[in-house]
């Protein structure tokens, strides 16, 4: 108990219990920042680009230097704590009540912890680059100040949701969010491949939010509150979970287990895991940017976020080192959306489709790293995802931008030389994805989910997946590359560099995709000890771990191999745009299918949307025939009323009204024989009134 | 300073003589006759000034319009305002045929009969006024209003499109600027609080060291002097102001069927207005009769008053021979949208000054609101007037 | 009673009388002028100086202008083809005679209760200035009001309408 | 006529059934306005004259009543010619025998 409650720390410690710190106070303001901007700039006119551009920036940035003082707070805290030897669970929160009815109230509040620490950090930053890069993306856009409002409003709902210490706040923040996803995905509404997209978005998550929304309302109607952390009695801490491993819902699982599944669901809808995957290729509808920051780097990770922030609840009941039903369905779940997305990608022709399908995959790769090895390891994963996928994304934004909004990657080619930056960058965050060795984070954050997979004890299939997984990364991504960047200029118009404020971004992405590796190497697993409340010591014979140097060699080797076939394949070959694909020509079989993504669409188009669509037939057939029917008869029954009513009022009731108007209005003819409009009329007959009146009072006055 | 018995003796000599001559009647009618004396004198008095008037502008318009102006009647044509009167009153009387003969006869009548009845409250020198009347200044400016009637008498009867545009004009001009001229002596009066004239100068004439507590001295008065001057421009048709009478468009405005002695009376009533009008002005911000200097009072005061109208005259020549004529609308916006909105500012600052107390504070504070005031609302009228170099369309 | 206040009254009343009866409009007016003036005159012997001389100046130098320009700008000078009077002017004599029967009753019945102040007031213009200031501060603030709103009213009522479209 | 006060307040009844009259008889709405005007002025000229006769002229009653007057009357002439020019102007007319629609 003293260890896990500051306040009771500091009392045993004789320490006085130090104020809450300002940061903890005014933790609120860097969500509200960005979304007082977006109020704002929603009332500006079109032609206040500047002005629009700057407050959205600006209070980005208000957010970033807030969150790296709450990260500076949560990291000194941490230290004070683990110099006098406690192991602090650090959790500071703020809580209120939002409303109360009847004995049962509804708190929100925020919280601050290392977890929501360093995923502000993350969001805020990479949010503010993709938003100085969207200034010269968006340049040309007449509804650029619309763009920077659901910007804006979009990095507020996000940043909400990471510091929310209510799953009813992350909620309502988690829908702002789909909300937002949805306006930007529909950002150039005129295109009707956009607004479908927009709308298919909306949808499909709504299917996971569904399953979310009962986890929510089943976990307040068993515990009674929705915070997460309150001193000992929030939903997440001891007795709480305790209560809820001890009910039985069925089916062999707990309550706690079946809750988790159902928020498990709603993080599956957010993050495209696998049934639910199809929306995120279709989001590529929107400006690059957006693709960027919602699709890849912060918004998709939410659903990552979510599993992480309940992991208590998932985890509950796990023997050590055991795993519990909720999360080996997670890594299930997520080691075979990471193989079944990347066979996907290498057969697609769009620069940015490919990407996403490769975002789908990596997310897999973090779900399987969050339900193998714990927090750290997905976490980590997502925070070097976010980096480098946001690079590739803004990459390829630049390369659109560069090839007059070209996207088929056939029509690409040798702009290796027109755009050196953005190759270089590209280039840094291709092989971060593919977990080249050593240098890039992408390597020690996969590596980190291997190894777990390698020690899970249920099953090594997961470990085959993603090995295969990491395979096939190395493969497309090589293939994209040597189409986009290698061979010949096979487009129109020649292609040219981006603008300074577009580059910059890139640069500095691409240092972190390189640098962010240093925090979670074996040697030096900060990352993961901040995460658990350890303090990191660097270490090399964090490396001479058994079976590491083996593992590391694996999965040095499978990415040399997907390099190396890659380039076999592809590189430098410049095929015609026309001319079929080189594995379309040898194993056509096995093309087709991918290409046409393995027919989930058409499965869903199938199923789903055909019984839908004949239950509509059958809604519409008992609307008109039965329903309608009814409707109908009733009206014909007061139709014949209203004749005989008819009958009564013409020949009864009017007939005695119109007699008695003539008569008022023959009547009213006399009178207004006196009003005639005739002004002197009006003073004569004042004029004789007076005369009358000044006689009867002088004569009735008379001594 | 204690005036020698000549001065005063001098000072008072019209007096002197009216009682005099009184002195010659039974009791019974001495104030009668001492009013028609005052009366004899005026009408003959103010018509001197008259011709002498006529003859300086002449001469001083023709020095400005670089000519000689008249000068072969008599030396340097100094008899030329007599050749004047005697052609006047031997030139056949015309009235068009259409015209209505009893209006059109009574127009220059009313007309010169309200303005010499003006000349009645104005003192002329110390003692020296036909009627002190405790209304003064409301007499003088009624009977200035009533000529704008006998404008439109004259325009309407002539049955004359020219006249009838003059009259209309002039009366409009008449009624905007009259306003203007009431407003800016309501401040004088505010100060003085009175409506009597000879109580106003009385309230100007003293001195510090030897200055004079004219109004025109203090920010509000020279205000209202401004208003007052350029609203008694208008308000007796003179130029810039001289649209009722536009010869280059309406040939001579409301008087040009007139002829003879009836267009001589115009002509007179013209130059006697301007003269009253001068006089009202020298009486409220120049301290009518009195001195401009302390050790000048010996000097009669009579003389004061005549040279200070006659300064006020040659202004009026001045002004005339200087400035080109205004456009109607021109003139209309200048008098509602500048002049009015000014003179109802210096009526505020009237009150502020008199409410402020002793000081200086109060002048630099009436000063800075009167002065910013103008430069702004002089600023804001001239905006979106564009003055580009003058443009010779027919000429080049 | 003297023989001044014989002369203004006729003065007065032909002025009057000649505004009503005269053919032409502006002679009409001109006529209201000469009441005015005799009006303004009668004041004087009032020994209202005040009142007579704002009389002339509001009357003859405003009301007077203001007429004459309505009738120049209705066309007023021009006789019309129907005659002056309207057709039921005897109805109206009629009344406007009854009128002047019963006020000059009430006169003539009331007069002899009402003590009569022979001696002239007092009064000067500093007097009435303080009255207007200080007692009737109150009506003077509100016949500011109704000038300016009259002046707006005027100017709005008089103005051209702008030419609606056509539907 | 003994009391100078009747003469007075019969000129007045005298100018003020002529204004009547006017307004009565005449067929031109600004006629009408001059006959409003004698009647004004001819209550006017009561009130003067009783505040003269009055018994406490100092308080200067009648002489106020007839100082607004005169001010009403001002602002009254001003609407009512403006009327009439308005009038004029949609029914170019200003005979009041013709001017007896209600609607503009």
């Amino acid at each position: 108990m003293i260890a896990t409650n500051p306040l009771l720390l500091y009392q045993f410690g004789n320490i006085p219990p130090p104020p809450q710190a300002w940061i903890v106070r005014w933790l609120s303001l860097i969500p509200v920042l960005p979304i007082l901007a977006a109020g704002v700039i929603s009332l500006l006119k079109q032609r206040f680009r500047r002005l629009s551009s700057g407050l959205a920036i600006g209070s980005l940035s208000g957010s970033l230097l807030l969150s790296i003082a709450a990260l500076g707070h949560v990291i000194s805290t941490r230290n004070l704590m683990l110099y006098f030897g406690f192991n602090p669970g650090i959790h500071d929160v703020v809580n209120f009540t939002w409303f109360r009815f009847g004995a049962s109230t509804v708190d929100l509040g925020w919280v601050l912890d290392p977890l929501a620490a360093v995923m502000l950090v993350m969001v805020c930053f990479v949010g503010l680059l993709i938003f100085i890069y969207s200034v010269g993306y968006m340049a040309h856009d007449e509804n650029f100040t619309r763009f920077f409002c659901f910007l804006s409003l979009f990095a507020g709902a996000m940043l909400g949701v990471v510091i929310s210490n209510s799953l009813l706040l992350l909620f309502m923040c988690w829908e702002i969010v789909g909300l937002t996803s949805y306006l930007l995905i529909g950002f150039w509404y005129q295109k009707p491949s956009a607004a479908a997209a927009a709308k298919k978005a909306f949808i499909t998550t709504r299917v996971g939010d569904v399953f979310f929304l009962l986890g929510i309302v089943w976990l307040f109607s068993q515990t009674g509150t929705l915070l997460f952390y309150n001193h000992g009695v929030g939903s997440l801490e001891g007795l709480a979970l305790v209560n809820l491993l001890s009910q039985h819902a069925g089916l062999g699982l707990s309550a706690a287990g079946a809750i988790a599944l159902l928020i498990f669901a709603g993080a599956a809808g957010k993050s495209g895991q696998l049934p639910l995957h199809v929306w995120l290729p279709d989001a590529m509808e929107g400006p690059t940017p957006v693709s960027a920051l919602i699709h890849a780097a912060t918004m998709v990770a939410a659903g990552v976020y979510l599993i992480a922030r309940v992991y208590p609840l998932m985890q509950i009941g796990a023997a050590p080192h055991g795993t519990t039903a909720a999360l080996t369905v997670v890594t299930w779940v997520g080691a075979s959306t990471a193989v079944f997305a990347a066979l996907i990608a290498v057969a697609q022709n769009d620069i940015k489709r490919i990407l996403a399908y490769s975002t789908i995959s990596q997310l897999g790769y973090m779900m399987a790293g969050l339900g193998l090895g714990g927090v750290a390891v997905g976490m980590f994963h997502l925070i070097t995802h976010a980096f480098f996928k946001a690079l590739l994304f803004l990459g390829a934004g630049s390369v659109i931008h560069g090839c007059h909004e070209e996207q088929d990657i056939r029509r690409m080619g040798g702009l290796r030389s027109d755009m050196p930056l953005t190759f270089l960058t590209y280039a840094i965050g291709m092989l971060a994805l593919c977990g080249f060795p050593l240098l890039f984070s992408g390597f020690w954050s996969k590596d980190g989910i291997l190894e777990a997979a390698k020690h899970w004890d249920i099953s090594k299939g997961p470990l085959y997946m993603l090995v295969f997984g990491a395979l096939l990364t190395a493969f497309y991504m090589t293939r994209q590359v040597c189409y986009v960047f290698f061979g010949y200029w096979r487009g129109h118009e020649p292609a040219h560099e981006s603008p300074k404020v577009m580059t910059l971004p890139l640069a500095i992405l691409a240092f972190f995709a390189i640098a962010l590796g240093v925090i979670g190497t074996p040697a030096w697993p900060w990352f993961r000890a901040f995460l658990e409340n350890r303090a990191a010591t660097f270490d090399l014979h964090g490396f001479a771990e058994p079976g590491l140097l083996e593992l590391m060699l694996l999965s040095s080797l499978v990415v040399f191999l997907g390099l190396g076939l890659g380039w076999r394949l592809y590189g430098n070959r410049s095929p015609k745009p026309e001319a079929p694909d080189v594995l379309e020509r040898s194993v056509p079989w096995l093309w087709k299918p991918l290409r046409d993504r393995l027919y989930v669409d058409e499965f869903y188009g199938a199923t789903v949307i055909a019984f839908y669509a004949w239950w509509a037939r059958v809604a519409d057939w008992l609307d008109r025939r039965i329903w309608g029917g009814i409707v109908a008869a009733i009206a014909w029954f007061f139709g014949l009323w209203a004749r005989f009513n008819r009958y009564l009022d013409v020949d009864w009731v009017d007939g005695g009204f119109d007699k008695t108007c003539e008569e008022l209005s023959s009547g009213g003819g006399l009178l207004s024989r006196v009003e005639g409009g005739r002004v002197q009329n009006y003073l004569r007959i004042l004029a004789a009134a007076v005369v009358a009146l000044v006689a009867i009072l002088l004569w009735s006055s008379r001594p | 300073m204690a005036a020698s018995p000549l001065f005063t003796n001098l000072d008072q000599i019209f007096i002197l003589l009216r009682d005099w001559l009184v002195g010659f009647l039974p009791a019974a009618f001495r104030p009668a006759a001492g009013v028609a004396l005052g009366a004899i004198a005026i009408v003959g008095a103010f018509p001197g000034l008259f011709a002498v008037v006529v003859l300086l502008e002449r001469k001083g318009v023709g020095r400005i319009q670089n000519r000689y102006g008249p000068n072969r009647v008599g030396p340097f044509g100094l008899l030329q305002p007599i050749a004047d009167a005697i052609k006047a009153l031997i030139k056949e009387d015309i009235v068009p045929y259409r015209a209505d003969h009893v209006v059109h006869f009574l127009a220059p009548i009313v007309l010169l009969v309200t303005v010499f009845m003006a000349f009645a409250v104005l003192p002329v020198g110390r003692n020296m006024v036909l009627v002190d009347m405790d209304t003064g200044l409301l007499f003088f400016i009624a009977m200035g209003a009533v000529t704008e009637l006998s404008v439109f008498m004259a325009g309407w009867s002539s049955r004359n499109k020219f006249s009838i545009l003059g009259a209309m004009r002039g009366i409009a001009q008449m009624i905007s600027y009259e306003v203007v001229l009431v407003l800016s002596t309501v401040s004088v009066v505010m100060i003085a609080g009175s409506l009597s004239l000879t109580r106003i100068i009385a309230a100007q004439n003293s001195y510090s060291g030897v200055f004079p507590h004219w109004y025109i001295f203090t920010p509000w008065g020279a205000a209202g002097f401004l208003t007052f001057s350029i609203a008694g421009m208008a308000e007796t048709n003179r130029s810039p102001f001289d649209v009722p009478e536009g010869e280059s468009e309406i040939v001579a405005g409301y008087h040009t069927e007139y002829s003879g002695f009836k267009f001589a009376i115009f002509f007179i009533a013209e130059y006697l207005s301007m003269i009253s009008i001068s006089g009202l002005c020298a009486t409220l911000f120049l301290g009518g009769w009195s001195a401009p200097f302390s050790f000048l009072v010996f000097i009669p005061s009579w003389i004061w008053f005549f040279s200070k109208v006659i300064l006020s005259l040659c202004v009026f020549i001045w002004v005339r021979g200087t400035l080109p004529r205004l456009r109607q609308d021109q003139l209309m916006n200048f008098a509602w949208k500048f002049l009015l909105p000014f003179a109802l500012l210096n009526l505020l600052v009237t009150a502020l000054w008199r409410f402020m107390g002793e000081g200086w504070m109060r002048w630099v504070i009436c000063t800075a609101i009167l002065a910013a005031a103008y430069v702004i609302m002089g600023r804001v009228s001239m905006r979106n007037q564009h003055f580009g170099p003058r443009r010779y369309r027919y000429a080049e | 009673m003297n023989v001044v206040f014989y002369l203004l009254a006729a003065l007065t009343l032909a002025g009057g009388l000649a505004a009503v009866l005269l053919k032409n409009l502006v002679h009409c007016a001109l006529a209201t002028t000469v009441a005015f003036v005799g009006l303004a005159l009668l004041f004087l012997q009032l020994d209202a100086q005040f009142a007579g001389f704002a009389q002339i100046l509001v009357y003859i130098g405003a009301v007077a202008i203001l007429i004459v320009f309505a009738i120049l700008l209705t066309r007023g000078s021009d006789l019309p083809k129907g005659g002056v009077f309207s057709r039921t002017w005897f109805v109206g004599l009629v009344i406007a005679a009854g009128v002047f029967a019963v006020l000059a009753w009430a006169v003539l019945e009331s007069v002899r209760a009402v003590p009569q102040q022979t001696t002239v007031p007092a009064v000067t213009v500093h007097d009435i200035g303080n009255a207007l200031l200080g007692r009737y501060v109150l009506p003077l603030e509100v016949v500011a009001l109704l000038l300016t709103a009259a002046t707006i009213g005027a100017v709005i009522v008089a103005m051209h309408e702008k030419e609606r479209p056509k539907p | 006529m003994t009391s100078p006060l009747a003469g007075y307040l019969l000129v007045a009844a005298l100018l003020f059934a002529i204004g009547l009259a006017g307004a009565l008889v005449r067929r031109n709405a600004i006629l009408v306005l001059i006959g409003i005007e004698l009647m004004l002025n001819a209550a006017n000229l009561n009130l003067i004259a009783f505040w003269r006769f009055g018994p406490h002229p100092e308080a200067l009653t009648g002489m106020m009543f007839a100082i607004f007057s005169i001010a009403v009357a001002a602002a009254e002439a001003a609407v009512g010619l403006g009327l009439v020019i308005s009038i004029h102007r949609h029914t170019d007319t200003t005979e009041l025998d013709k001017i007896n629609r209600m609607k503009g």
